[in-house]
């Protein structure tokens, strides 16, 4: 579904930012990725030239087997703006309205969707405020609404979850998983929670830092059927997890020159995060994303 | 969609830029050089194009005109200056200072329609010397402009911005010179790029009408003789230096406005 | 914190004060105008007093149907025309740099051109009747309006105009959706600054070839060298600025109130 | 300048006057090439003002010493109370109807039907200024000529864009002065109707104007104004070819136009009688609100 | 240092909502509480409020003994819109520098406390930048530098690591420790992360959804000194996070209507996060939050 070759992209600002040194992976349709890194590694810059939304400056990008000059039809993205995102002339119920009149999804049909994924968020409620009306976990949510709302083919989400409380943020893991099984949405999510990242995931890719590269590509071998309590108490899980953890401290401490005091304390100290057992077994590593 | 080409597309380089723009003017050209040729208007009451340029670069040869030139442009800059300086001081103060919107809204609505031409006797009284009047008639006009402009663009400062600055404790000072300065400077950038325009136009219609020197009174005195090529000549003259201007607030703009989404979504992308 | 300070403020006392806030300054301004003429009488500056009586004479009678009625029904036609192609061609303008790099050294050209110059032409091209006027009305409000949308549409958030793309938002949705909203504070403040370029040019175009209308009026009486009556004329301007400005800030209102809430809801307490 | 005549070095008195750069105002200029304010103390400045009624104001306020301005208007800011008094003739008619006689006619389209004054009511006529001494004196044309002034329309256009008017038909007539006479009669226009020359006798059109001021505080100035302006015009009525070459520094008439434009009278004596005639015809069309002082206004 | 006494405020759009009902609690001078809670429960709210950006409707907050009525002085917020709060016409450096210019802080010594705030946030390099030359990430680090280079005495922070990869978090939370013990920098932090709520804070006060109130005000009572390694693994550590998350769960609970389909599942499978034992051990429960 996605085939990203070669992928370079280097803004002009600044004397030339190479945000992205060279990215290959691609994504089957119907599977679930999920991309790591550190900040500022490009995460968002790869995510946008998907989207068609960045020219990138080497390589291409493929969907459904087109190349990307512009959004391909049937994509939804949720931006890590997600505030700036919302248009706030325009109440909750018309922002996810918005793409389905666009899709020209018949009005009945489109009230039905845009109910059903208020509530899916948990913001029936909110349906006729303005976005600049909203804490920020609720513009959140209205973005992730407007994504599933518009039922897409290709969904891509920046850290949608960044937001909300952890107790919210289980549940709409869990929505993503059902919606992803439902109607088997190829999607690309960004993350920094490396929970996250193996619970969604089916695959986890994790960036380096700049130079990016893709620094690993993982199989999530874990079963299909996943929920918060078993999968997360597996100890498979565990492994992944802090194998996950151990790639991106790797990937940070990769960058010279901007390793400060609080940096140092930090390689030093910092296990993974509430990962007792320590050591990554057996990994299956992926070499060129094309296996699955 | 051309939005989609302008994100995406390489950037315009400013040679390329210009080309396009001469293409235009090129276009103009060659229609107004057609319309009389072709005799869709009598060539005795609109000349051919060429017929006008030619005319120009004659007059161009003129010192005298060279001499008009510097005078409008004088009251021009002067009263632009001036009424962008009031206008910037005064919008500004409107919002600073609370209820002030409100106490001045109805009196700056009725004073804005007022035609600049008809303060004219007013204006010979009070100042009696040519400068004097045709600044108050340049300054009155563009005034409007640039403040109204202001009056919006301070209103669109952004609400977190607005709270960051006050939560850092800035004061009002800082605020108006990092936060709503920056903020309106698009706002009023339009705003001069409007009243630039506008100043020029009082100026050659003070000249005009009052009769102090300046290319205003040489439009006139060629109407008066029934120089009819002359008097387009010199109109292509106005226009030219309006495009002028325009090209040097647009290059301030680039630089001033290097940060804001109009400006940065064209150069580096 | 200026809301926990006043008082609420009983219907009565609110009234008042809205109305001293819209009077207080003018009262002040025609006070002062009253002091100097009678301190410093002068032909060209008569009292307010008499402007006002002049006002009487002069405009309750049958010049409200015969001036003012036809002044305004051609300044609202040209205004809206001027307020449709401003829009139109501004955001043709605003969203292609190349459109915006081959028309705007044009646009300024004819920008740059002095409007009582430019009837002739208009004249030339239009005739003498209504659509001339019309027509000058257009070619002077169409500026501000203009310009603003193309700056307006420039400056649309990059994330938002990202959204529209990403969720197939375009032609006229996309217009109507994003562009236009995005732009529409920017692009009210140029349709209010061509309210009043609309009642300047809506004079001039009355200077030329005219019988009838506000700004003929205007003319005649002060080639007449009748000044009050004059001013009674200017004053009619200005009324009829601020009583357009008041319709507009009600449309404003509506169409911006989510920015005026918004900058409102959070601003309040500064 | 706006503090009055200064007593410039060598005893010159420096004035500043208002007058338009028309064909009319040529002694004005005449007697400043020629020496003639100079032989009477006097150093002049001469500014270019747009319409006669933009020179009343600057008198009244001190920015201009003396002004120019047709009788009408000066008739009018009389009436409204202005402290202006005349001191010289202007510009007159030369008194004669038929083509090429005088400087100011009505011009039709070639092919019209209109042939005299008589044929005017009932159609559109472009004057420069409404409610004027153009109007005005078409009406008293066409009464003489025993047609109906009722039934006369007027449009107001500025001089210059007369023919293009007339040409696109516009108008069915147009009524114009020199230079845009010849102009456009070149352009195929017919001469029909001379209203200055067949309203009145020997018209004054305009003339040289002060404030009651001036004339008040430096009655000698304006004297000597009043000598150097009539020895001016004595000798631009003798000297046309002076006035031609003259017309061709301070106005932009093609040259081809200035030889064979028809040259106005400058008589140095106000004919007080078309004054008052002036004067009462514009009293008849409602322009003066009350019968006017002529006396208050002429020296 | 900070008292709130009955704090309810109320906003006026969309029919009156009321953001928070009653609020009491007060933080000592030189304390590090953080506040948790569903998102959309009035966390925002409530630190603009202390901020003295909004006026309460009910109640009123003291600093240092002085009635807030606008901020006050020696106070940095980190605002959650982290992006919109950073002056997009200067450059990273300026912005930093804005608020010690105002402070007055001579020339030397600012540059010193920009540099030294930009390197231990790991943005030395972008100093020259734009902020929207950064992702978002980098972004969120430039106010979190803009706000410990002011060395304030009271520090606000809404949700500031949100943005940031796990690893590049944990230094920032060791760095926030590490500049609150040095100059005893009285905090109160927002954040969704429990993990990050009881590890940072010397107490969690949990806000219930709305309408809303404190919940809970817990006292953690794990030793002073911590860090990444130890305090975490601390089995003290798993029951105050369990606990916490459990009250969280019990917040969200109580609010009644709307519990979806993906709300219910939620609900009943997930567990505390990553904590495998369950039940919390005898809380010290603190009923006014005046006893520290
Ligand atoms: N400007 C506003 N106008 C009207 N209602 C508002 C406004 N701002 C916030 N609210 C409402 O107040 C409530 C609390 O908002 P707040 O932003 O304080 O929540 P929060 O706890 O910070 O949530 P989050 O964790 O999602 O950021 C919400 O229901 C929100 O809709
Ligand atoms: N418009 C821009 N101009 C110049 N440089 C940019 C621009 N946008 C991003 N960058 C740079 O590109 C790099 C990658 O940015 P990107 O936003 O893709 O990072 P990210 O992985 O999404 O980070 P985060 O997790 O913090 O959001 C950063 O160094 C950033 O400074
Ligand atoms: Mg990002
Ligand atoms: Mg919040």
């Amino acid at each position: 579904m996605l085939e990203i070759t070669g992928l370079g992209k280097t803004y002009e600002g600044r004397g030339g930012v190479e945000a992205l040194r060279k990215i290959d992976f691609r994504v089957d349709g119907g599977d679930l990725v999920c991309v790591v890194g550190p900040s500022g590694c490009g995460k968002t810059t790869l995510l946008k030239c998907v989207a068609g939304l960045l020219t990138p400056t080497a390589g291409e990008v493929r969907v459904a087997g087109r190349r990307v000059t512009g959004p391909p039809p049937g994509m939804a993205v949720v931006f890590q703006e997600y505030g700036r995102s919302l248009f706030p002339w325009m109440t909750v119920r018309k922002n996810v309205e918005l793409p389905l009149r666009e899709k020209k999804v018949p009005a009945p049909r489109r009230r039905e969707l845009v109910e059903e994924a208020l509530a899916a968020v948990g913001l029936a409620d909110a349906a006729a405020a303005h976005p600049w009306q909203l804490s920020g976990g609720m513009q959140q949510r209205v973005a992730i609404a407007r994504a599933i709302a518009y039922e897409p083919r290709v969904l891509l989400m920046d850290e949608p979850f960044a937001a909300v409380d952890a107790q919210t943020r289980a549940e709409l893991e869990d929505l993503l998983l059902t919606l992803w099984r439902r109607l088997g949405v190829t999607t690309l999510l960004v993350t920094h929670d490396i929970d996250e990242a193996v619970y969604l995931g089916r695959r986890v890719i994790v960036l380096s830092s700049a130079p990016t590269v893709v620094q690993e590509d993982l199989a999530v071998d874990l079963p299909a059927a996943r929920d918060q309590i078993t999968t997360r108490s597996a100890p498979r899980f565990a492994e992944l997890r802090a194998h996950v953890y151990a790639q991106i401290k790797q990937a940070k401490g990769r960058a010279a020159g901007d390793r400060t005091a609080g940096d140092r304390a930090a390689e030093e100290s910092a296990p993974p995060r509430q990962v007792p057992s320590p050591a990554p077994r057996d990994l299956k590593r992926k070499t060129d994303g094309r296996t699955r | 969609m051309t939005r989609r080409e302008e994100r995406a597309g390489a950037p315009m380089s400013a040679p390329r830029a210009a080309g396009l723009g001469l293409l235009g003017l090129a276009c103009l050209f060659a229609v107004a050089e057609a319309v009389p040729r072709l005799g869709l208007i009598d060539p005795r009451h609109l000349p051919p194009a060429t017929a006008i340029v030619r005319r120009l670069a004659a007059e161009l040869g003129d010192a005298d005109l060279w001499t008009a030139l510097g005078e409008t442009m004088r009251s021009w800059a002067v009263g632009l200056a001036l009424a962008c300086c009031l206008a910037v001081a005064l919008g500004v103060l409107i919002d600073a200072v609370p209820g002030l919107r409100a106490a001045t809204a109805s009196t700056i609505e009725f004073l804005r329609p007022i035609p600049s031409v008809a303060l004219i006797p007013l204006a010979t009284l009070l100042f009696g010397a040519e400068t004097g009047s045709t600044l108050l008639l340049v300054v009155y006009a563009s005034f409007w402009q640039v403040l109204i402009q202001v009056l919006y663009g301070v209103a669109d400062v952004d609400p977190v911005a607005r709270e960051t600055a006050r939560s850092y404790r800035l004061g009002r000072w800082a605020r108006l010179r990092h936060l709503v300065w920056p903020t309106a400077l698009p706002y009023v950038m339009t705003g001069v790029r409007l009243a630039a325009a506008v100043a020029f136009i009082l100026a050659v219609t003070a000249e005009l009408v009052i009769g102090s020197p300046g290319l205003g009174l040489r439009i006139q005195l060629a109407q008066s003789g029934g120089a009819v090529t002359e008097v387009y000549a010199l109109i292509v003259l106005a226009g030219l230096v309006g495009v002028a201007v325009n090209a040097v607030v647009r290059a301030v703009e680039r630089r001033v406005l290097a940060w804001h989404p109009s400006v940065r979504g064209e150069v580096a992308r | 914190m200026s809301a926990a300070g006043t008082r609420p403020a009983g219907p009565l006392r609110r009234a008042a004060l809205r109305l001293l806030r819209v009077l207080g300054l003018p009262v002040l301004l025609v006070l002062g105008w009253w002091i100097y003429s009678v301190a410093e009488p002068t032909f060209y500056l008569p009292t307010p007093g008499r402007v006002a009586g002049a006002f009487t004479e002069v405009w309750f009678s049958a010049r409200i149907t015969e001036d003012v009625l036809p002044s305004v029904g051609r300044l609202l036609t040209g205004y809206a025309l001027a307020g449709l192609l401003g829009v139109g061609l501004g955001v043709a303008i605003g969203s292609s740099r190349a459109l915006r790099a081959a028309a705007e050294p044009v646009l300024e050209f004819f920008r740059a051109v002095p409007p009582p110059v430019l009837v002739p032409l208009i004249t030339l091209l239009a005739g003498l009747d209504t659509t001339m006027k019309v027509l000058v009305i257009v070619s002077g409000c169409v500026w501000p309006v203009l310009l603003n949308t193309v700056e307006g549409v420039r400056a649309v958030d990059e994330v938002l105009a990202d959204t529209g793309r990403c969720f197939g938002l375009r032609g006229p949705a996309r217009l109507r959706h994003l562009v236009l909203p995005a732009a529409s504070p920017q692009i009210m403040a140029g349709l209010r600054q061509a309210l009043s370029i609309g009642i300047i040019l809506m004079v001039i175009g009355e200077m030329f070839a005219s019988t009838s209308g506000i700004g003929h009026t205007v003319v005649l009486f002060q080639r007449g060298f009748a000044i009050p009556e004059m001013w009674s004329g200017i004053v009619v301007l200005g009324l009829l600025g601020f009583g357009f400005s008041l319709a507009f800030r009600a449309a404003e209102r509506r169409i911006l109130a989510w920015h005026l809430a918004r900058g409102e809801e959070r601003g309040r307490h500064a | 300048g706006n503090d009055g005549p200064a007593k410039g070095g060598g005893g010159t008195d420096s004035v500043e006057i208002g007058a338009l750069s028309i064909v009319d105002t040529a002694p004005v200029h005449l007697a400043k090439s020629h020496g003639f304010f100079a032989k009477n103390g006097i150093s002049a400045k001469i500014t270019p003002v747009q319409g006669g009624a933009n020179s009343a104001p600057g008198v009244v306020s001190g920015q201009f010493d003396f002004g120019f301005s047709n009788t009408t208007t000066l008739l009018t800011a009389r009436e409204q109370g202005l402290p202006l008094k005349a001191v010289a003739n202007g510009v007159s008619s030369t008194g004669q109807a038929g083509p090429g006689k005088d400087y100011s006619a009505i011009l039709v389209p070639k092919d019209s039907s209109i042939r005299s004054a008589r044929d005017l009511p009932g159609h559109n006529i472009a004057v420069n200024q409404l409610q004027n001494i153009g109007d005005t004196t078409i009406r008293a044309a066409v009464r003489k000529a025993g047609g109906d002034p009722g039934k006369l329309r007027f449009t107001e256009i500025p001089l210059p864009d007369m023919a293009a008017a007339l040409a696109a038909g516009r108008v069915d007539a147009v009524w114009t002065v020199e230079p845009f006479q010849t102009q456009t009669v070149d352009q195929g226009a017919r001469a029909v109707c001379w209203p200055f020359a067949e309203a009145v006798d020997n018209l004054s059109v305009a003339m040289y104007f002060t404030s009651e001021k001036l004339l008040r505080e430096n009655p000698g100035l304006v004297k000597r104004f009043t000598t150097a302006i009539n020895q001016s015009l004595a000798y631009a009525r003798t000297h046309p070819e002076a006035v031609r070459e003259e017309l061709g520094k301070y106005t932009k008439i093609p040259p081809s136009v200035i030889d064979r434009i028809v040259l106005p009278k400058w008589p140095t004596e106000i004919n007080r009688a078309s004054v008052q005639t002036v004067a009462d015809l514009a009293r008849k069309d409602g322009i003066l609100k009350r019968p006017a002082d002529v006396g208050a206004l002429l020296p």
